[in-house]
């Protein structure tokens, strides 16, 4: 799974918001901010405020979306490099110009949308080895060509050469996975691409994590841009040489800030607009309706802006203004501030992105013995007891969050989603924490410090490598206000429960995101030299794609596997989730995490929005935002 | 004069390495990593290990320092893949911006404070001195986001005066010129920052400049208290505050980062302030290292100008 | 002086120069009884009434943050996610904050952190400042050259760029932030000392004490730093009241104290939202509480620099 | 008051002036009469806070904060100036009176070319153009002897030199040719010599311009020679008035006789005690109820404690304030036991000696590594000896390098070059212990009250400190000692437990002494002892220093400015210019045989308390001012300014050469004949 969310720009976005919603099946759900259902139909479950109304379409007007500082596209050639890709706003970027080959979501549902993708649905044939994917014909590029099976191939040789030349150069790179599993592809016919895999995959997983991913494959003008050099000639991209040399030329292009507005080649798209101005100053940008977009809903309006701000509030102000439409997705501290928008005549709503949340163990900690200790279920178990979630939503959130149980959140709803992620296995109940611990042999002193008072690993008894009078204490480190505005607050309430309930001491240490992520981290180069320095690192959480496995985060080795946490048979459903071929492998995998507590799960927060009241659209549209997606054709200016 | 020039040029070249070197080990002493910033969620050991071999992080320290700044004078500052730039790019881009809201936030402190350091110099122990001089101190000790939040909150989001922050419609600098209304409260906010801590020096210099016998022999000439304070007093008391205003230039660059996040202005201390988020090393250091040549130069500037201004005073 | 009496038993000696009148005084006549300096500094000091109210202020949050808690008992430990961000009422005078606790208390914890660390890091700034001031400004030379360059280089760095970058690295903590903050806030008391040494160095009783045979060390001890103390007590309330500011900077940048400790600085990280958010009480008391210690710190300062004048000014 | 016959064109009646303090009031003038004809120069003296300042500034109603006029009467020419609009008083200023103060080098705007400060008043009272204003500048710094005007007009007052800037003042002053000048201190900063040229330009001025002037002084010599009329002023009031002559030859006032008396004459008899008087001025927030002189006159009686004088005489030309008043100047009838006019040196009797010192400052440059670019030549080899118990007195212009004599002696500086040897020994080359001990016998009295006790020492422990650096005695003993040597220079014991700043500035000259005093040494230094103290004052601690001279048998080397002070204490006396020692010989030779031009004109340029002398002494001897230090002149460094040198001065250094026993000058063209030839031995000046 390469689709990694908390980056540091989409992380403080990202974290902490919370929504209405959710809960477990068949229990009553607290609804937060009023009733969304009232205004439209297709309001899903834990929706917090109310989307936008329809209204009845006009024609003609401009709707501006806000960015942040900081996060401003970065690039608009599609084959975007690790560098560029933490700034998520490249993409939606991106896709406004160039249709992917698959896209999403689906209304509220977190799967791809075939009305908004150039490819159909794919088919599996030679034991999950030949993959065979048609497209839609109805695209077409500004240039007057047809979007076709050659622009599949040509964006898939692209990315093959930029990955020989660095794997850092395509963001949605695993190693030993795409693009190397693709033996060959070619296009049998204008609109069907075959691809042959150098392994079986599992079909879910292929079609859902690595052709829709981050950085999505997306076909591009194979007619107009096989070239190295401006008006160079048109080269035989086929060829991998060629393909370098094409790469290479695009790819400088495409980072290069200053041109994106003027250079020509950016305005051979198949989008449903195309960019028209691009100020380097504060990379606010313009796009003008594409009159060759070949999808439909075709955009009504007749401009398209981006603006940016140096701040949420600045945002939040301008909107007051009305001198923005559409805001970037604010954190979850911006929910108070939802009457006083909507007062103002705008639309809030908020809704969390497929992801998770969570504060990672650290099974190397040796201080204090926390390794030996936290490798006990029974005390990982005791540790989730001790989150009150619903808390936590209602008074740090102001309910725009939904408690989360495991790597694949209640909500958003994906076809996967199981049983676990709605019915807690370890809800709230620091008594039931107190009893798991006595049970192990621990004298719980609440309030004070719970030390071991059995040690072995008999029943009954703390467990190996926990000698007696060993206290049950370690370091919690999390992000400050100003990169995750409510983290240090649920990681305060936590402490103070841990500590006030069950006599778990956790000692709080804040470091920036920058520099937990790179040295608490057992993954990480520097990793080693500060492996005793922490026991749990609340640093963020992941975004998942749409077959949610956790591959390369719980896994052994897994790239990305921050607390080196070693579980054989998790390592054998990750394995049926990404090789298998079991279609509900990957729920599977997520039932047993929630069950084993990888790390504590903490709750997924919403992304918020706030929209003027004349943007009108389909619900569909508003809560693409809220998965970092933008479908901008569908919106129009109400009448 | 020129041999005092070169001499403290020369002294400027240096500290302005040794601020180099300074901020370059401080960065490195903070343990953060170039690589995981600028790989954000994609840095993991091989990742980490391809970048630093590719940016030279993989050498000594000292290698790095003496690359840094043997770059550093042929002002390349280096590549920001946060922001997608090269940092003297970036740097040129808010450059002209950052210097017009500085510059004119430390103009309309010098306005303020300067007649009014005077009048109260010569109105002391009035009524009026004792209300510049609370409303001085008030200023003074009031953290610059606390002035400029009370700003907002009533100017704009109240009374709706000014705006709250600063549009889109200001890009350019020439734009930030031309929008007064939109520059007001920045300007007014970090200008507070300073006006404060220049009136009471100014107050205090035209108090001593007051008690000089010239000023009583421009009396006993029969001159007219307005000529005596603008023809004697004005510019032998301001001499001083050329020097406050060199020194007053790490504070400003302190102000604008606080400032420009606030109201939503791009300028460099915005882009610190971004960098600092991030830990974008190029940025950081860069902006540090410009800020301390800025203060070395200003000094320097400071001291010519006073130079100049004081006959009193010869170079060599 | 009209009458004749026993000759005085300490200055006997007849004016010479008088010869007429065989005075009683002795021949440098009698010593006028005057206030001590201390009453005439302090006399100083109370006739300039802004310093007045500013020591008044100081006093009351003294008192208030550290005697308060006393008597307005709150939770400031427990976080308690049900009762955040609550309106002030009956309960609670002020609200409640993002955690949960009691506004007013965790407004007196807070100023209890905010002086603490402000007075240690002035304390500290002080002992560097004044040690390593004296030993350029006696020294000299070569020596002296490169110890103000040092200082040249480190305060043409921001303060607050330097402190940033710490606290991206250390985990703030009352101690931790007093020590970054002193350890780079002594440029200035450095530079006042040391001005105040070379001063004082060729002022005529050092001479004197040179002349005696005095050593190097009784010169620094006696002398010099006696005299230069009243510059380096009166920095002592500008560094109190600049240190309590940059830690509010630093909160604001989102780089406070690790819970359950705040100070004022902390507090106000989340201003603007908390205003935006209509949570004014987070806001406005705290912020106030942070001016008005600020400000008192400056004008006692400045009425103690005025006062200390006096003293030595009196000829 | 009536007493001149002429209608004055200034005249003062009953002028009192207040200064509000924020605690209490200040009647710092008090019922002040007077009046200046035209051409005419009317003298106000009086020590420091007497009002005579204030008095000056109260006729333009320039008074410092809080100060204001609170009675009387100021007319100039008829025209009512206590109560006239400020805007017609504008007019006055500047115009009609003009004033100089005593400090040029703050009285100048620094930021302003002189030209244009001379222009100002023109172009605003007379309306002229810039040009104008200017050509007028022109003429008036003519008028006041600044040499080279035309290119001077552009100058910064840091320019000119001390003697110049006064001279801009005074051009600043007469700019509009004013009716009146007031002049205050108008010489108080400058030496001697310059001050004798300043004075005379002044007398000249004002005969040619028919100006009404008023001199404040606090020096009776300045005022004998330069005035009609005397005012003496005391506390405030007018004590005595007369014309110049009367009252220095029949003074009623114990006032005006004490001022007079307690300064040393160049003739003074040394075996002689100064007049003195006793305690300090009263303060006058409150002044005290009689007669304000009351506290410190031998004469008062119980009326003079309640009942205030008035200003009366036989005769309206002299007016006294005094019920028991004098008749004529003091006779000086007190003789020090044991003092002789002159302590004889036996032969070869080489207590101190130094040889061939040389001090140079280095002047430097840069920024980071400062380097030499210049240095200011102090003292360029000088060799003189003092015997044991004599006293040497040292005297020269400000600059002349004897302060850093001074200092090289008791080695609070190092030579450069040549050495100092004290009974023999090379005392500054020892190491530590014995270091330490040899600077016992070597002490410094310093000439600045304020800044030569450490202001946050008690007293006791001003005085024990010499005693714990040079471990002498036990505490008992140590406190034994400063009860002695407190009882020696006259201060009471309740002393001890006080801070400096609680002492009059004569009460600090006194501790000094004392600390000096404290560790028994064998040579004192006195540099300046009695310059920054009142004229009664002075008396006191000259007195002291007299008495502790013949009662300790102590040697001492005096500096001063001041040829007076330095007769009357010193029995050999050296006279030094610019770094060079030019003459050296006993007192009595070197005041009435001088055989330096420099010294001669040294002499003729002090101005003597007798108007007979005064009024009859030649023109001014030297011209000009002290050449820089860092760059002196080559050959004799006095032939810039001397009005015998020829061509060899300025090619070859002049040697000292004797002149008579223990008698020696450096001079080409001495005023006489040499006795023998030049030897460079002689400058140890051997007495034999």
């Amino acid at each position: 799974m390469d689709r990694w969310g908390a980056a540091n720009g989409l992380m403080r976005a990202r974290r902490r918001l919370l929504g209405a919603a959710v809960v477990a099946a068949g229990v009553a759900l607290l609804s937060l901010a009023g009733s969304a259902g009232a205004q439209s139909s297709s309001s899903p479950p834990g929706l917090f405020g109310s989307l936008p109304t329809a209204g009845t379409a006009s024609t003609g007007g401009t709707i501006s979306v806000g960015f942040l500082t900081g996060s401003t596209p970065l690039t608009i050639f599609p084959i975007t490099a690790d560098t560029d890709a933490s700034v998520y706003t490249s993409f939606s970027f991106q896709y406004d110009f160039f249709v992917p080959l698959y896209n999403g979501p689906e209304g509220a549902t977190q799967e791809i949308d075939y009305a908004v993708s150039v490819g159909k649905k794919p088919t599996f044939s030679d034991n999950n080895q030949t993959v065979t994917i048609p497209l839609n014909t109805n695209y077409k590029w500004s240039n007057g060509q047809p979007v076709d099976a050659n622009d599949l191939v040509f964006d898939i040789d692209l990315i093959k050469a930029a990955v020989k030349e660095n794997p850092a150069n395509f963001s949605s790179y695993t190693p030993g996975l795409f693009p190397a599993d693709i033996t060959r592809i070619s296009a049998t016919s204008k609109y069907t691409v075959v691809i042959h895999l150098s392994k079986p995959l599992n079909p879910n997983f292929f079609l859902n994590d690595e052709l829709e991913s981050e950085a999505a494959i997306v076909p591009l003008p194979s007619t107009a841009w096989n070239v190295d050099s401006a008006g160079g000639a048109h080269l035989d991209y086929t060829n991998p040489a060629n393909a370098k040399k094409i790469y290479d030329y695009l790819n400088k292009l495409g980072t290069s800030v200053a041109t994106f507005g003027s250079n020509p080649l950016w305005k051979i798209a198949d989008g449903p607009f195309v960019l028209k101005t691009f100020n380097t100053t504060n990379s606010s940008w313009t796009a003008t309706p594409n009159p060759d977009f070949g999808g439909s809903p075709k955009p009504a309006y007749s401009e398209l802006e981006g603006l940016t701000f140096t701040s949420q509030t600045a945002m939040l102000n301008a909107l007051k203004s009305g001198a923005l439409d559409i805001s970037s997705p604010l954190d979850p501290t911006y929910a108070p501030q939802a009457s006083t928008l909507r007062a103002a005549g705008d639309s809030v709503y908020a809704y969390p992105d497929l992801g998770f949340f969570d504060a990672i163990f650290n099974f190397k900690d040796t201080t204090n013995h926390f390794n030996s200790i936290i490798s006990q279920l029974y005390a990982r178990q005791a540790l989730a007891y001790l989150e009150d979630q619903a808390a936590y939503v209602k008074g740090i959130y102001k309910g725009a969050a939904v408690a989360a149980y495991g790597p694949v959140p209640s909500v958003p709803r994906t076809p996967f989603t199981p049983s676990d992620a709605i019915n807690p296995p370890y809800p709230y109940n620091p008594s039931k924490a107190v009893a798991l611990l006595k049970s192990h042999g621990w004298n719980v002193v609440p309030g004070a410090q719970t030390t071991c008072t059995k040690p072995g690993s008999g029943a009954g008894e703390c467990g190996a490598g926990i000698p007696k009078g060993t206290p049950f204490k370690f370091v919690w480190v999390y992000i400050p206000a100003s990169e995750a505005p409510v983290a240090p607050l649920t990681s305060e309430a936590f402490a103070s429960e841990a500590k006030a309930a069950v006599g778990i001491n956790v000692v709080l240490s804040q470091k920036t995101f920058n520099f937990a992520f790179a040295n608490y981290n057992d993954a990480a180069p520097a990793g080693a030299k500060y492996v005793n320095d922490w026991g749990v690192n609340d640093f963020g959480g992941f975004t998942d794609d749409y077959w949610p496995t956790t591959n390369s985060i719980f896994n052994t080795g897994g790239t990305y596997n921050q607390g080196a946490y070693h579980d054989a048979t998790l390592d054998q459903l990750v394995h049926n989730s990404v090789f298998g071929n079991s279609a509900s492998a990957v729920t599977a995998e997520a039932s047993y995490l929630a069950k084993a507590v990888p790390a504590l799960f903490m709750p997924n927060n919403d992304l918020i929005i706030a929209v003027n009241n004349k943007v009108g659209g389909p619900a569909a549209s508003f809560l693409a935002l809220t998965a970092y997606q933008d479908l901008p054709q569908y919106w129009y200016i109400k009448k | 004069m020129t041999g005092y020039i070169v001499r403290r040029c020369i002294a400027a070249v240096i500290i302005a390495l040794g601020v180099a070197a300074v901020v370059y080990l401080l960065l490195n002493f903070t343990g953060g990593s170039p690589a995981a910033a600028a790989l954000g969620n994609h840095y993991n050991k091989i990742t980490a290990a391809l970048w630093n071999k590719q940016h030279g992080y993989d050498k000594p320290l000292v290698v790095q320092i003496v690359d840094y700044v043997w770059n550093a004078i042929h002002l390349n500052f280096g590549y920001s893949y946060k922001q997608g730039q090269s940092v003297a790019a970036l740097l040129n881009e808010d450059a002209g911006r950052t210097a017009y809201l500085s510059g004119a936030a430390l103009v309309l402190a010098l306005l303020i404070a300067m007649p009014l350091g005077i009048a109260q110099a010569v109105k002391r122990n009035s009524i009026g001195d004792y209300v510049a001089t609370g409303v001085a101190f008030t200023l003074y000790s009031m953290p610059a986001f606390f002035l400029g939040l009370i700003l907002i909150q009533f100017l704009a989001l109240d009374l709706h005066v000014f705006p709250a922050f600063v549009g889109d419609n200001v890009t350019t600098t020439w734009q930030a010129v031309t929008h007064p209304l939109e520059m007001a409260l920045p300007i007014v906010t970090l200008a507070a920052l300073t006006v404060a801590s220049f009136s009471r020096y100014m107050r205090s210099s035209a108090l001593d400049a007051l008690a000089q016998d010239y000023i009583r022999l421009a009396r006993a000439k029969g001159l007219r208290e307005r000529a005596v304070l603008t023809r004697h007093l004005l510019r032998n008391a301001s001499l001083p505050m050329i020097t406050l205003v060199g020194l007053s230039i790490p504070g400003l660059l302190a102000g604008n980062i606080i400032t420009e996040s606030l109201f939503n202005y791009p300028g460099l201390g915005l882009l610190f302030y971004d960098a600092l988020q991030n830990l974008d090393y190029p940025i950081l250091l860069a902006y540090t290292l410009i800020g301390g040549i800025l203060t070395v130069t200003g000094n320097l500037i400071a001291d010519i100008a006073v130079a100049v201004a004081d006959p009193r005073i010869r170079l060599d | 002086m009209t009458e004749l009496g026993a000759e005085d038993l300490v200055g006997g000696v007849p004016s010479l120069g008088s010869p007429n009148v065989p005075t009683l005084a002795p021949e440098g006549g009698e010593v006028q009884v005057l206030a001590s300096g201390w009453r005439l500094a302090t006399r100083e000091f109370l006739s300039n009434r802004l310093a007045v109210v500013g020591l008044g202020i100081l006093v009351f949050f003294v008192l208030a943050c550290f005697l308060g808690p006393l008597f307005y008992h709150t939770n400031q430990t427990i976080s308690n996610p049900l009762v955040t961000d609550g309106a002030p009422g009956a309960t609670h005078l002020l609200g409640t904050d993002d955690n949960g606790f009691d506004e007013l208390g965790r407004i007196m914890a807070g100023g209890q952190t905010a002086l603490e660390i402000g007075f240690f890091a002035a304390l500290m700034a002080t002992v560097i400042g004044t040690l390593y001031g004296a030993l350029a400004g006696l020294v000299g030379g070569i020596v002296d050259g490169v110890l103000m360059r040092l200082v040249d280089i480190l305060l043409s760095i921001p303060l607050l760029f330097i402190v940033l970058v710490l606290a991206t690295r250390y985990s703030a903590t009352v101690l931790s932030q007093s020590l970054i903050i002193g350890l780079f806030s002594w440029l200035v008391p450095s530079r006042l000392v040391r001005g105040e040494v070379l001063t004082l160095r060729v002022r005529d009783f050092v001479v004197a004490a040179r002349i005696m045979g005095s050593s190097q060390r009784r010169l620094i001890v006696r002398h010099l730093i006696p005299n230069a103390l009243s510059v380096v007590i009166v920095n002592i309330t500008f560094l109190i009241a600049d240190s309590i500011l940059l830690i509010a900077y630093l909160g604001f940048l989102g780089f406070g104290l690790t819970f359950p400790t705040a100070s004022w600085g902390d507090m106000l990280g989340n201003a603007q939202q908390a205003v935006e958010s209509g949570y004014w009480w987070l806001v406005y008391p705290v912020g106030i509480c942070l001016v008005l210690v600020v400000m008192a710190c400056n004008l006692v300062g400045d009425a103690l620099r005025d006062a200390f004048d006096v003293r030595l000014r009196r000829r | 008051m009536t007493g001149m016959g002429t209608t004055g064109v200034l005249e003062v009646t009953n002028l009192s002036t207040q200064i509000r303090l924020s605690r209490s009031v200040v009647e710092a003038v008090g019922n002040v009469d007077f009046a200046i004809g035209a051409g005419e120069t009317l003298g106000l003296v009086g020590e420091s806070g007497c009002g005579k300042s204030m008095t000056g500034l109260s006729l333009i109603r320039l008074l410092p904060n809080g100060g204001h006029i609170v009675g009387g009467s100021i007319k100039l020419r008829g025209l009512e100036l206590v109560d006239l609009a400020e805007d017609d008083l504008r007019a006055v200023r500047g115009n009609e009176i003009a004033i100089i103060f005593q400090d040029s080098q703050s009285s100048l705007n620094p930021t302003m070319p002189i030209g244009r400060q001379v222009a100002e008043p023109v172009r605003l009272h007379r309306g002229v153009s810039k040009s104008e204003a200017r050509e007028r500048a022109l003429e008036v710094l003519e008028l006041v002897g600044l040499p080279h005007p035309r290119e001077r007009l552009d100058d910064f007052p840091h320019q000119l030199s001390g003697g110049l800037r006064q001279r801009v003042m005074i051009a600043i002053a007469l700019a509009c040719e004013p009716k009146v000048l007031v002049a205050d201190e108008p010489t108080t900063a400058l030496d001697v010599t310059i001050q004798a040229q300043i004075l005379a330009l002044l007398d000249d001025l004002e005969e040619r311009l028919g100006m009404a002037t008023l001199l404040i002084t606090h020096d009776m010599g300045v005022v004998a020679g330069r005035t009609d009329r005397i005012n003496v002023m005391y506390a405030g009031r007018i004590v005595e008035t007369a014309k110049t002559e009367r009252i220095f030859a029949g003074m009623r006032h114990p006032y005006t006789q004490a001022l007079l008396g307690s300064i040393p004459s160049l003739d003074q008899d040394r075996s002689k005690a100064l007049y003195t008087i006793p305690g300090l001025p009263p303060d006058l927030a409150p002044p005290p109820p009689g007669c304000r002189f009351a506290a410190r006159c031998p004469r008062a009686t119980e009326q003079c404690q309640v009942e205030e004088p008035p200003l009366t005489g036989e005769d309206a030309d002299h007016l006294f304030a005094c019920w028991h008043p004098v008749d004529g100047p003091v006779e000086r009838s007190v003789t020090i036991p044991h003092a002789t006019a002159t302590n004889g040196r036996a032969e070869g009797d080489r207590l101190l000696q130094v040889n061939g010192a040389v001090r140079e400052f280095p002047v430097t440059a840069g920024v980071i590594l400062r380097r030499q670019v210049d240095s200011v030549k102090a003292v360029s080899g000088i060799s003189v000896e003092v015997g044991s118990g004599e006293t040497l007195g040292l005297v020269g212009e400000s600059g002349c390098g004897k302060t850093t004599l001074g200092k090289l002696v008791v080695g609070a500086e190092k030579p450069d070059a040549g050495t100092v040897e004290l009974a023999g020994k090379r005392v500054f080359d020892l190491r530590r212990g014995a270091l330490r001990r040899a600077r016992r016998d070597l002490q410094m009295m310093f000439q600045d009250p304020y800044s030569s006790l450490d202001p946050r020492m008690r007293v006791h422990a001003i005085l024990r400190e010499p005693l714990q650096i040079q471990r002498v005695g036990t505490r008992r003993e140590q406190d034994e000692k400063i009860t002695n040597v407190m009882r020696e220079v006259g201060l009471p014991l309740t002393a001890l437990e006080r801070y400096p700043h609680e002492f009059s500035g004569g009460q600090r000259q006194r501790i000094g002494l004392a600390r000096a005093l404290m560790l028994d040494p064998q040579v004192i230094v006195a540099d300046e002892p009695v310059s920054a103290l009142d004229v009664s004052i002075r008396s006191q601690i000259l007195n002291l220093m007299r008495r502790l001279q013949v009662e300790r048998g102590t040697a001492s080397i005096v500096i001063s400015h001041d040829l007076a002070v330095v007769r009357y204490l010193s029995d050999r006396i050296g006279v030094m210019y610019l770094g060079k020692l030019v003459e050296l010989g006993s007192s009595d030779d070197v005041y009435h045989h001088p055989a330096h031009p420099y010294t001669e004109a040294l002499i003729a340029a002090i101005p003597v308390p007798d108007p007979t002398v005064e009024k009859h002494k030649g023109a001014v001897a030297i011209r000009g001012d002290l050449p820089s230090p860092r760059n002196p002149p080559s050959g004799c460094r006095f032939r810039t300014r001397c009005p015998r040198a020829q061509e060899l001065c300025a090619q070859v250094e002049p040697l000292l050469r004797p002149f008579g026993p223990g008698h020696v000058a450096a001079c080409h063209f001495p005023l006489q004949e040499p006795v023998g030839t030049a030897e460079p031995e002689a400058a140890h000046g051997s007495a034999g």
